[in-house]
């Protein structure tokens, strides 16, 4: 038999994503037997879930390095930064989208089920250690998030975004597939730690080896959104009610991240120049399409998804260098970019009230007249997005451009410098919207529970406190990798 | 006597056969989650050829994971499919742009 | 030599079937056909030696995946007139696209790099003596316990979404509530009453 | 230590946000109310860290509190030096602000009046007066607790952007408005040389932290660059003139002295608080922090000198033709920094400062004198409608005269001691412009004396000048005004007599000023005096005093005794009160040489250049290339999802055809 040398898994290591599992499956039996038709019970439990998340996440995986389940499961620094800005993300989207939902009749207990299903698919990604478990954690995520997409079922809309999600995410899906039976028969493994020691005495093979390389950077890619996988990303964007639209560009963004730095980014590391030049076309497309097509856009989250290209553009540059520095850069560019469009999209959930979805870009004149407070909250969000000195954008631009400059393809930084000038234009006339033009009707109105607005808030100063002291999230990036 | 080859062949066949039902069909969206199971059969035929001439059995488990989430897949896939029917009265791809630009 | 032609045979069958799955007309006709292809597809596992996988695709896919398919085409009672219109105007640009990949992808997998000798050691050998099923199980329960649940976490997302996604209460509809059948008490459906009887009248009369 | 300072540092800015984010809600008395209380703890805190480092309980603290970020090598900091010198500067500011903070409770008392009645700017503006001192407190203890060049700089330009915000305070009137233009271009031209001054100091010193900086440029006096075809210089020469060229600008001498006059368009307190106080001495105390890398250089400091010389004389005359009574004060500010600046140049470190310190007391004085009387006035602020004040507003004018008395530098208050330091200091130099620079600064005595008893007198004494309405209701300001002009009376006259002996002559600042021995020429006056009542007795028979006598008595003769006398002799010497009204045309040389050729040289290129080149070829260009390709990117998002799909397999098998066969 083949399980002689079996050890039993080490289930403490593992404890943050048993933690949610357990709380996803009491969040569904709590909701079966609660009356409250907010579903009051299923939003606290799963708040608490995700905090308790985070303190478990901290406390049991960061500086460790093991594996436990047979390899299937890595515990490290790495994961460990990724799932606590996944959780942090999604705790962020509960807690704008209350009541939006509830505005919508789409208050379901499934929301929060199938989000903190989509979370658990996240963590599985990022601390996969086989093939088999990154691809089921991509695939948890991917179905979760396909049937949140569809969730208002009522809207013709949501439902052609999802059947449009759907397809081609199971076209991308089936390319990564492919790609990893590929790298199964070059290498003989599933374990990513085989893979790596494997990958580093190819010989004549490593043409079948890129061949598979291919497909599975296709499936990667498609997860990010980059340019020319990208297509289902601006439909997706709008047609999903917002609240799940900022989970696909916050959380799952950052689960992106770790599938391409486990499947690729470590785990095939001793293939760096075989790979480079595909994250470089990817990153070189994705910067010129996003900055272009968002200029001409006039809807908030189909704006919000074209500029994504340029981010994710970025976030790949910063995988050129196949350094850890250049790593450490992606995770803070991602983890920042998350944490700042989060906000962004809960200004828009904050605007949006029954029968109004605040998502056209004049819907945000005269914000400053009804709210300075959350004109000023755009205005750092946009300031960092568009990367003006002195914020986290900034801050998390210039390490990716100092990466690809250390790794040689300085045009490629010009690229992105003009990319990111460019992208001032869209993102500024936002902060023009707010300030200096006046309410058309009833204009802007702040809606929302005080939570609500005091965690907005705080999330948009958080940006602003970040961009001033960026140097503790920076050690810890670079810490995940040393 | 049987190659390896000849499983991987029948696999990418059975593949381009899979992506070009999803972008020749303009009709029926059915078929779409039809030509995403041939997709995924043509992978299980490269995990089962692979599996067997190496003579090891991680290939075949893997295959028994791809099965399932399928299923799941076809599951979530169809049920969205119908949500779409109801709002629409169709499901015709061609006429699924309401979203563009 | 036997061996070979059978799984040619098949294999051709398998493919013919995949063609017909894209392009008939008939959306029942490509499930069909599916489940033809299907049916291929667990002959030539099992002549690999993936006994198990091959029972598999005939019970679970065959048996509830295809099955599911069918009923859902049946269901949305779809225009089959409309539904094929168009098909070969986009035909031409396609197809060129499709063998170029095909041709690609055949110029690698056919190229002879994946010979038998050059292929890796095996991590986790197949043993002659133990059975497929056998096999399969004993690891799934031990080396792979980790993807295993998470697969049943997949199937139970898909059960959720799946009914959140269809499951409809109408209004006014009637259906029975078995816990409030059981609950109930005596003194909720039966009331006793005195009615004075009409025989004392007729004895007054 | 660490703790301490950053609470010091981080209450006034505490102050402000809650002042100026929450104003609305919690009101004028809440605004007032928490940053005056938040300025209060910072200034008892300073008080508290002077004293102990004067008692020797607490040794200079120098230490990074945060580490902001790393490129090539260079460390980017938070961090804090303080020493004498920055704990001096540290009271100095927080006290100061204190005092303007209570006094403009009374002062913008009735703020809504100075509003058109719809503006949305006038909402809250009460709150937002105290959340821009409030922040400019924070600003300023930034610039003088700073321990590295990058934080200097940022402070830098957060005091000069308060400033700016201040001065411009009442944003609907469009002098306000023209005089903030004015200021933030002219100090645009000093900061300039200001960053070229830190990219040398980096460049060549390798360090942006100051003992690292001062330790380098030590050990190696005599490190050379060359500028202008080769022509070699001396580093620590262009990186003090490049330095210098900021303090220019911010301490506004000559040359780039114009703004500082036009900033009182700006409420009084701002006037009191930034641009006699505090603001404009940065460059001060930006140049005596530096003295390690100044001392090296005997080219700077003659540089430093002169500028100084000419600013501290010429000013002064122009104050005397000056009608608006803040216009006066404000040139005899411009006048005391020049002298200032001499005591620099001179390497008299310790006197520059000491009159830094005695000058900020007794010129937020003199302002907030000025101040009440504008509120007394209905604020009118022109000198020829005031007079006979002094019955109506016993308080002010007290008060008022112990500064003036200050200002001439009358023996034992305390500006004659520092005046009197500097005077003596630069009578013992040797370095060159000495000499015309001693010439500037004993005329400068009569010139202060004159225009201070001038304003003194036109306003306090004589006929009431002013209509009937203004004069039934002159009465003397509130408590919260004359509070704080009592308090600081206090220091104006005695803190000369308590603390120049060490201040001045002794070695007070310890290690905080480097001045090199053949330099120092505060140890040679030292020789000379062993007390202040020393230096009191010499007075009385130095020439100083009897030229501040002279002044006065002009200053009786021409505005008490013949108050019809200046007309006359205006019309006398048409052509030198021409050239003192027009301030020697700086105004118009800025105006039409410097600021036109820059704009013959701007309209050039924007015709040329920008409409033609870049307008129309670029950026319209662009704009109009970048408009149609992602118009038509856009069209390619069709919304079908087989194109969709399709776009997908075409990437897969581009890449596919590169990578793979293309490798191959």
């Amino acid at each position: 038999m083949t399980n002689e040398a079996f050890e039993t898994p080490n289930l403490l290591l593992a404890l943050p994503e048993i933690w949610l599992l357990a709380m996803a499956c009491v969040v569904l039996v709590v909701d079966l037997f609660s009356n409250d038709r907010d579903h009051g019970p299923a939003f606290w439990l799963t708040q608490v879930t995700l905090l308790g998340g985070i303190i478990i996440t901290v406390s049991t995986q960061w500086g460790v390095d093991a594996t436990t389940f047979s390899g299937t499961y890595v515990a490290d620094s790495l994961g460990a930064l990724l799932k606590i800005g996944i959780l942090v993300l999604a705790f962020l989207g509960f807690a704008y989208s209350r009541d939006y939902m509830r505005d919508r009749g789409i208050l379901k207990g499934e929301y929060y089920m199938l989000g903190l299903f989509a979370v658990l698919g996240m963590m599985v990604t990022v601390s996969a250690g086989n093939l088999l478990s990154l691809y089921l954690g991509v695939e948890l995520m991917s179905l979760s998030l396909y049937a949140l997409v569809a969730i208002d079922r009522d809207s013709s809309r949501a439902s052609e975004a999802a059947m449009k999600y759907f397809v081609l995410g199971a076209l991308a899906s089936g390319m990564l597939l492919y790609g990893m039976s590929m790298l199964y028969g070059v290498t003989g493994t599933l374990d990513l730690g085989e893979i790596t020691a494997a990958a580093a005495e190819l010989d004549d093979r490593r043409f079948l080896f890129l061949f598979g390389l291919v497909f599975m950077m296709v499936g990667v890619a498609f997860k990010f959104g980059a340019v020319p996988f990208h297509m289902w990303v601006p439909d997706v964007y709008h047609g999903a009610p917002t609240p799940v639209t900022l989970m696909i560009a916050t959380a799952s963004k950052v689960a992106a991240v770790g599938l391409f730095l486990r499947l690729i980014g470590e785990g095939l590391l001793p293939l760096l120049e075989s790979w480079q030049h595909m994250v470089v076309l990817l990153a070189v497309l994705s910067l010129l399409i996003g900055n272009t097509v968002a200029l001409v856009q006039t809807n908030i989250k189909r704006m919000l998804a074209y500029s994504t290209f340029n981010h994710v553009g970025f976030i790949l540059m910063g995988f050129v260098a196949g350094t850890p520095e250049g790593y450490a850069a992606s995770v803070f560019y991602a983890l920042t970019y998350a944490f700042t469009v989060a906000a962004t999209f809960g200004v828009v959930l904050l605007l949006a009230r029954k029968g109004f979805e605040a998502d056209h870009i004049t819907d945000l004149k005269g914000l400053n007249d009804r709210s300075p407070l959350f004109a000023f909250v755009v205005l750092i969000l946009m300031i960092s997005l568009t990367g003006i000195p002195g914020t986290v954008g900034f801050y998390a631009k210039w390490m990716v451009l100092k990466s690809v400059v250390e790794a040689g393809f300085v045009w490629l930084a010009v690229l992105a410098v003009i990319g990111a000038v460019v992208g001032a234009f869209y993102y500024l006339r936002l902060v023009r919207y707010c300030y200096f033009d006046k309410a058309e009707g009833e204009g802007p109105q702040p809606t929302g529970s005080g939570g609500f607005q005091a965690v907005l808030a705080a999330n948009g100063l958080l940006v602003l406190v970040a961009g001033i002291f960026p140097g503790t999230l920076v050690a810890v990036c670079l810490a995940a990798f040393l | 006597m049987i190659e390896l080859s000849d499983y991987l062949v029948l696999g990418a066949i059975l593949f381009a056969l899979g992506m070009a039902g999803i972008f020749l069909n303009r009709k029926n969206a059915i078929v779409l989650l039809m030509s995403i199971e041939l997709i995924l059969l043509a992978v299980n035929f490269n995990f089962i050829g692979f599996s067997t001439f190496m003579g090891d059995l991680a290939g075949q488990v893997f295959v028994f994971f791809i099965l399932t989430v399928a299923a799941a897949e076809s599951a979530i896939g169809l049920a969205i499919m119908v949500t779409l029917f109801r709002n629409r009265g169709t499901i015709n791809v061609g006429d699924l742009d309401s979203m563009k630009g | 030599m036997i061996e070979q032609l059978i799984f040619y045979v098949f294999a051709l069958v398998l493919l013919f079937s995949a063609t017909m799955v894209i392009t008939v007309r008939n959306p029942v006709h490509a499930a069909l056909f599916l489940v033809l292809a299907f049916f291929n597809s667990a002959v030539l596992w099992v002549m690999a030696g993936a006994e198990f996988l091959g029972i598999v695709l005939v019970l679970v896919y065959v048996g509830a995946v295809m099955v599911l398919f069918l009923f859902v085409v049946m269901m949305l009672d779809l225009n089959l007139s409309q539904l094929r219109e168009g098909f070969m105007k986009h035909f031409y640009i396609g197809v060129p696209f499709a063998v170029v990949m095909a041709v690609q992808m055949l110029l690698v997998v056919g190229s002879g790099l994946f010979a038998p000798e050059t292929l890796p050691e095996a991590r986790m050998p197949i043993p002659e003596d133990v059975g497929n099923t056998a096999l399969l199980g004993s690891v799934l329960y031990t080396v792979y316990v980790y993807p295993f649940e998470l697969a049943a976490v997949i199937l139970l997302v898909a059960i959720i979404a799946a009914i959140m996604l269809t499951l409809r209460r109408r209004e006014g509809t009637r259906h029975q509530d078995p816990g409030k059948q059981v609950r109930v008490r005596k003194a909720d459906r039966l009331r006793v009453v005195n009615i004075p009887s009409a025989r004392r009248q007729s004895e007054q009369e | 230590m660490e703790n301490l300072l950053l609470i010091i540092v981080l209450a006034p800015l505490a102050g402000a946000i809650i002042a100026g984010f929450f104003g609305g809600t919690i009101g004028r008395a809440g605004a007032h109310w928490v940053t005056s209380l938040s300025v209060a703890l910072s200034c008892l805190l300073s008080f508290h860290v002077l004293l102990g480092l004067i008692s020797g309980d607490r040794q200079p603290f120098d230490g990074t509190v945060y580490n902001w970020m790393v490129a090539g090598g260079i460390q980017f900091q938070v961090g804090f030096l303080v020493d004498r010198l920055t704990a001096m500067m540290m009271v100095v500011v927080t006290f100061v602000s204190l005092m303007v903070h209570i006094y403009t409770i009374g002062y913008m008392a009735d703020e809504e009046h100075n509003w058109p009645k719809d503006s949305l700017a006038g909402v809250n503006a009460y709150q937002r007066f105290f959340s821009y001192i409030a922040l400019f407190t924070f600003a300023m203890l930034m610039l003088v607790m700073s321990n590295n060049f990058l934080q200097l700089f940022f402070a830098w330009e957060a005091v000069g952007l308060v400033s700016y915000l201040l001065i411009g305070f009442w944003m609907n009137r469009p002098t306000a408005v023209f005089a903030n233009l004015k200021a933030f271009l002219v100090n645009r031209v000093g900061d300039f040389g200001f960053l070229l001054g830190i990219g040398v100091v980096l460049l060549f010193y390798g360090s942006l932290n100051y003992s690292e900086v001062f330790a380098t440029a030590a050990a190696n006096p005599d490190l050379t660059m060359s500028i202008f075809g080769g022509a070699e210089w001396q580093v620590a020469t262009v990186a003090g003139i490049l330095l210098f060229i900021g303090a220019m600008g911010k301490s506004a001498q000559v040359p780039l002295h114009v703004w500082l006059p036009d900033s009182m368009e700006g409420p009084t307190p701002i006037s009191a608080l930034i641009h006699a106080a505090t603001m404009v001495t940065a460059g001060i105390f930006m140049v005596a922090r530096m003295s390690p890398i100044y001392e090296l250089s005997a080219v700077a400091l003659s540089f430093i000198l002169v500028i100084g010389a000419i600013t501290a004389l010429f000013m002064g005359l122009v104050g005397l033709v000056q009608n608006d009574i803040k216009r006066v004060v404000a040139y005899s500010t411009l006048s005391q920094l020049g002298y200032m600046v001499v005591a620099l140049g001179v390497s008299a470190y310790a006197a520059g400062v000491y009159h830094l310190m005695t000058h900020a007391f007794f010129k937020a004085l003199l302002f907030l004198g000025a101040g009440s009387v504008i509120i007394a006035m209905h604020h009118k602020q022109d000198m020829r409608e005031m007079g006979g004040l002094k019955k109506y507003m016993p308080v002010t004018y007290w008060t008022m005269l112990i500064g003036t008395l200050a200002l001439i530098g009358f023996p034992a208050f305390s500006g004659y001691f520092s005046k009197d330091g500097i005077i003596l200091a630069v009578a013992e130099s040797q370095r060159a412009g000495a000499t015309f620079a001693y010439l500037c600064v004993l005329a400068g005595v009569f010139v202060t004396a004159l225009y201070s008893f001038r304003l003194l007198f036109l306003v306090f004494h004589g006929e009431g000048r002013m209509d009937r309405h203004t004069r039934e209701h002159l009465h003397e300001s509130p408590l919260v005004v004359t509070i704080p002009l009592i308090l600081l009376a206090i220091p104006s006259v005695l803190i000369g007599l308590v603390t120049v002996m060490p201040m001045v002559l002794g070695d007070w600042f310890g290690d905080a000023i480097f001045v090199s021995q053949a330099n120092d020429v505060l140890a040679a006056v030292a020789a000379k005096y062993d007390s202040a009542w020393g230096l009191v007795a010499h007075g009385f028979v130095s020439l100083p005093l009897y030229l501040a006598a002279a002044g006065f008595l002009t200053a009786w003769y021409l505005y008490v005794i013949r108050p019809d006398l200046p007309d006359q002799l205006r019309q006398r010497f048409a052509l030198a009160y021409t050239i003192l009204e027009k301030k020697y045309w700086f105004d118009e040389l800025h105006l039409n040489v410097f600021a036109g050729i820059g704009r013959a040289l701007g309209r050039f290129f924007w015709k040329v250049t920008d409409v033609g080149l870049i307008d129309g070829l670029l950026v319209n260009g662009t704009a109009r290339t970048i408009g149609r390709v992602a118009a038509g990117l856009r069209r390619v998002q069709t919304g079908f999802l087989f194109h969709y799909a399709f776009v997908m397999i075409i990437g897969l098998l581009v890449m596919l055809t590169w990578f793979v066969f293309g490798a191959r």
